[in-house]
């Protein structure tokens, strides 16, 4: 320590600044309490940094390029011309005005910013290195919120053309060809989105599936539209090794019959995992036990082994989404004031951008299968609804899955246009406990997608109006 | 932090009624619910309130 | 009456295959009744051929092209051209497909169709009338729904280039200039799909605002759009009388100072409304009551005051939409079939397909506070939302109303991207008597715009994440 260190006291100290952090320190700060919120990087985290937002982004532009470029509208023909470098600016602009967004949200609720990286040297003191120096900091309360990073295999080491989901994303130039390792929503969207803007994407996936944790028919919609983009698909594939040069990169894998291939690429995207920041936090100095995959053990109210300190987001166990790490972050600030939040909701919905967008909340139907004795399944198609004709968006369908006994919502599955706002009003129903009745009941704006959850609804009741199911 | 216990093991209530029940100190799962499908109201915590002595003065928490 | 005119026996006679009439007459048969509809134009009504999704189809043409024809993303160029008979064709392909279903759904069900226009002669018998002859049809049980037509003013009777909104989806050409008399949803739809399409657009309306059902804000951002397209309003001006000519019209009106005025134009559209079609239905015969406006008595199952005699849709009191007519041909159905059905809503969506598009559901905040002694009101806007800024869209705020003592939502709208897919969540919030926790406590998947309707939510409690209210 160096010597006429300063100590600082206050009262809450959140570590990390992504979607876990920043919204717990909004949150506190609500609650009266006197928060100060250090990150070693940029305020937004991962998420608005190198995640959720700059890969949204890329894939509205793609979209927007591919529907001006082949118009799917008959009548309508129109050509489009890509700058890539223009989009990239465009990215960071969406980037910047989201972290400039929470800079304002700290300034106007009154949130100390400091720009460091965080470890603990007490249980309750932690020490801030700055680019220049360092500063200690004692404190009432800490929310941990240190989330994760790309894991780098051993086979596959990061370098000029071997990239993560970080790079890919600030990549200047469309890739001719592209190799992504890895086919989870994250590989999938980013292969898909190079795809759309011209890139000959190559998938490699160990499972017998790309994004494996999704219903296989949802899948398959995604798949078919792979294949419009020339996607290749290797299944039960093994990356091997790869060599770089400096123009292109060349991967070694052993494919689904066990035969060794090499393909050759511009770069190579390793999309396969992530691993929660919590090896270098000094966590064993303050009392925090850490339990499976490096993951921090927590109470309900996101509480660790150590009574002052909370831990949120991808750091705890659980699906790593910015939406859990956020409403972890309430609960825990919520904690610290004294009141009764506990992390207790029924169901986290998760969302792939994909083309089409595949949206899930609860149970899937294998799930529901083991949990009740018997269960009710509606599934309605797009092509059968108006609104989806109108848009010419006839591809997916909506899946609903009740307890037959009660009739009360399970789970519930979309694939297809807008899945992603589809799947809102189905959280809600299951938070809701609503019944399939519920939702057949509840009058649904003609014409629109919204219908098709009323009437998967009322074919899991038995009596759709615009499919026969008889 | 996640939630270990299923669905289908869990009283059926809204989130605004799940809070009010950890306010009320109540566990929620110990109440009878007498709502739509069984769903717990507003009542049924009241009415658990006045017959039973909650269980826990802490927050209910699960897992 | 024709002598030798069969008398056929039917259980169920539906009149009119609209929204209303086909659902009604399939709950019918679902519920294991003989069923018979009739209608004296094509399968689906209004809705399907000259409504609902004909007009949907034209919007998302017009919205294609204007997206391809300039692209509001940085590094997308593109130009686009429209060939609006083949965007014609395209939209005719839609209502085929969707008056197709209708078809099958009919098969399907064994629903008897028959081609004809029907009116009551007794309480319990109609005579329809074919192209060639005519026929005689006792029912036990008969729903009437039988729509609406435009209204026709007496100043501007239709003609070759004075239209209802029946021609004008059926132009076979864009107007280089159009005037439209008549600024609710259907005329500012069409108005400004024209616009999109590239016609000059003069709005002429009575009342002081356009779409003057919804909240002024909402309608501030739909005439910010109109104005991109150089689309004219002249609010609170009365149309007066039209000259038309074999290659224009001239309409002549006063202006909101008083002062008459003539423009000139290709096409001259009126949509200032809708009559139901009760009055050639020989309604006395069978001893149904009609009441204001032509519209027919019902109670809660939707009976007339002939007790075997059902009414629904645009030709009952309420909102003139296509769910609602559907809503109400089930409960007509179920209640035929003995069952305690009712109309028994909290409330009905209403959408306009505008750009950006306005939905409503449940009340408006001036009316929750002639209804509740105090009134939370939750506000939250597109701008703020990282899906939104990811999508360029970022126009438009979503708003929550509850009663203050309870926390229940009563009322929701929503203005911007998407807000016709949005509004399902809040309806259902509405039906389920959620509280303004309920949503807040749900979790809503990151990045969607189902966020801003838990953090409208959160504004209404007073503690938003992402806005200061400080
Ligand atoms: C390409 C990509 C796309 C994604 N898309 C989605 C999506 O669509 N939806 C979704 O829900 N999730 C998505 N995610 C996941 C999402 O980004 C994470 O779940 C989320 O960011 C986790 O939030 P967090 O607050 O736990 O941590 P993070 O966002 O990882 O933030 C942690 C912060 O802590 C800081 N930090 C770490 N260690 C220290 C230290 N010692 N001292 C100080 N500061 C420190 C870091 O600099 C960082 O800013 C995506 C992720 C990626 C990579
Ligand atoms: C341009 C336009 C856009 C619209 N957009 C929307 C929208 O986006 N959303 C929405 O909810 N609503 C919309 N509407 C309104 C919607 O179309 C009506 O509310 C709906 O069609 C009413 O349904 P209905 O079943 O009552 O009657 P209709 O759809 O009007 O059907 C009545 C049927 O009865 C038949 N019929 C009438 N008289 C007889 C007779 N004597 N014998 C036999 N058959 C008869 C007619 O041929 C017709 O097929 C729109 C309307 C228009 C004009």
């Amino acid at each position: 320590m160096v010597v006429g260190e300063m100590l600082e006291e206050v009262e809450v100290l959140v570590i990390g600044a992504g979607p876990g952090g920043y919204v717990a320190a909004i949150r506190a700060a609500q609650l009266g309490k006197s928060v100060t919120i250090v990150d070693k990087a940029e305020l937004g985290g991962v998420c608005l940094n190198r995640g959720c937002i700059p890969s949204k982004a890329l894939i509205s532009a793609a979209h927007q390029y591919e529907s001006a470029r082949e118009s799917a509208f008959p009548g309508i023909e129109s050509t489009a011309k890509l700058d890539y470098k223009k989009v990239q600016e465009w990215k960071q602009s969406v980037v910047n005005k989201m972290t400039g967004g929470v800079q304002s949200l700290m300034k106007g609720n009154k949130i100390t910013v400091i720009d460091g990286e965080a470890f603990f040297t007490k249980p309750d003191e932690v020490r801030i290195m700055h680019e220049n120096g360092g500063q200690r900091i004692k404190f009432e309360q800490c929310i941990l919120a240190t989330g994760s990073r790309p894991i780098e295999l051993k086979s596959l080491p990061y370098g000029k053309r071997v990239l993560s989901s970080t790079e890919a994303l600030s990549l200047d130039e469309v890739p001719e060809r592209l190799i992504v390792v890895g086919g989870g929503y994250i590989g999938a969207e980013l292969g898909q989105t190079f795809a759309k803007f011209g890139s000959k994407v190559t998938i490699i996936e160990g499972l017998d599936s790309i994004l494996a944790a999704f219903d296989k028919q949802m899948v398959r919609l995604v798949e078919k539209n792979l294949k419009k983009y020339d996607v290749e698909i290797e299944t039960k594939a093994m990356a091997k090794s790869v060599e770089e040069t400096d123009n292109s990169v060349k991967l070694t894998y052993t494919d689904k019959s066990g035969e060794e291939k090499t393909i050759e690429a511009d770069y190579l995207l390793v999309t396969v995992g992530r691993r929660p920041n919590t090896d270098e936090l000094g966590l064993q100095d303050a009392g925090i036990e850490v339990g499976d995959k490096g993951l921090i053990k927590v109470d309900g109210q996101c509480r660790t082994t150590n009574p002052n300190v909370y831990a949120i987001g991808d750091i705890v166990p659980g699906a790593a989404l910015a939406h859990k790490a956020s409403y972890e972050g309430k609960v825990a600030a919520e904690a610290i004031a004294g009141m009764p939040s506990v992390v207790d909701y029924r169901c986290i919905p998760a969302v792939v951008f994909s083309d089409p967008e595949m949206a899930s909340v609860g149970l899937s139907e294998d799930e529901a299968k083991k949990e009740y004795t018997s269960v009710s399944v509606g599934r309605f198609p797009y092509a059968a609804n108006g609104r989806a004709t109108a848009l010419n968006q006839t591809e997916g369908f909506v899946k609903l899955i009740a307890d037959k006994e009660t009739g009360v919502l399970v789970g519930a599955q979309v694939v297809g246009y807008e899945a992603s706002n589809l799947i809102a009003e189905l959280g809600l129903a299951i938070e809701m406990s609503a019944t399939l009745e519920d939702i057949a009941l509840t009058i649904h704006a003609h014409p629109t997608l919204g219908e098709m959850v009323m009437e998967a609804a009322e074919v899991g009741l038995g009596s759709p109006i615009h499919i026969v199911t008889r | 932090a996640t939630r270990t216990t299923p669905i289908a093991k869990r009283a059926l209530a809204t989130p605004h009624i799940r809070y009010m029940a950890r306010q009320m100190s109540i566990d929620i799962e110990q109440v009878e619910g007498t709502g739509r499908a069984g769903r717990v109201t507003e009542e049924d915590l009241k009415r658990f309130k006045h017959g039973l002595q909650a269980p826990s003065s802490r927050p209910a928490t699960e897992a």
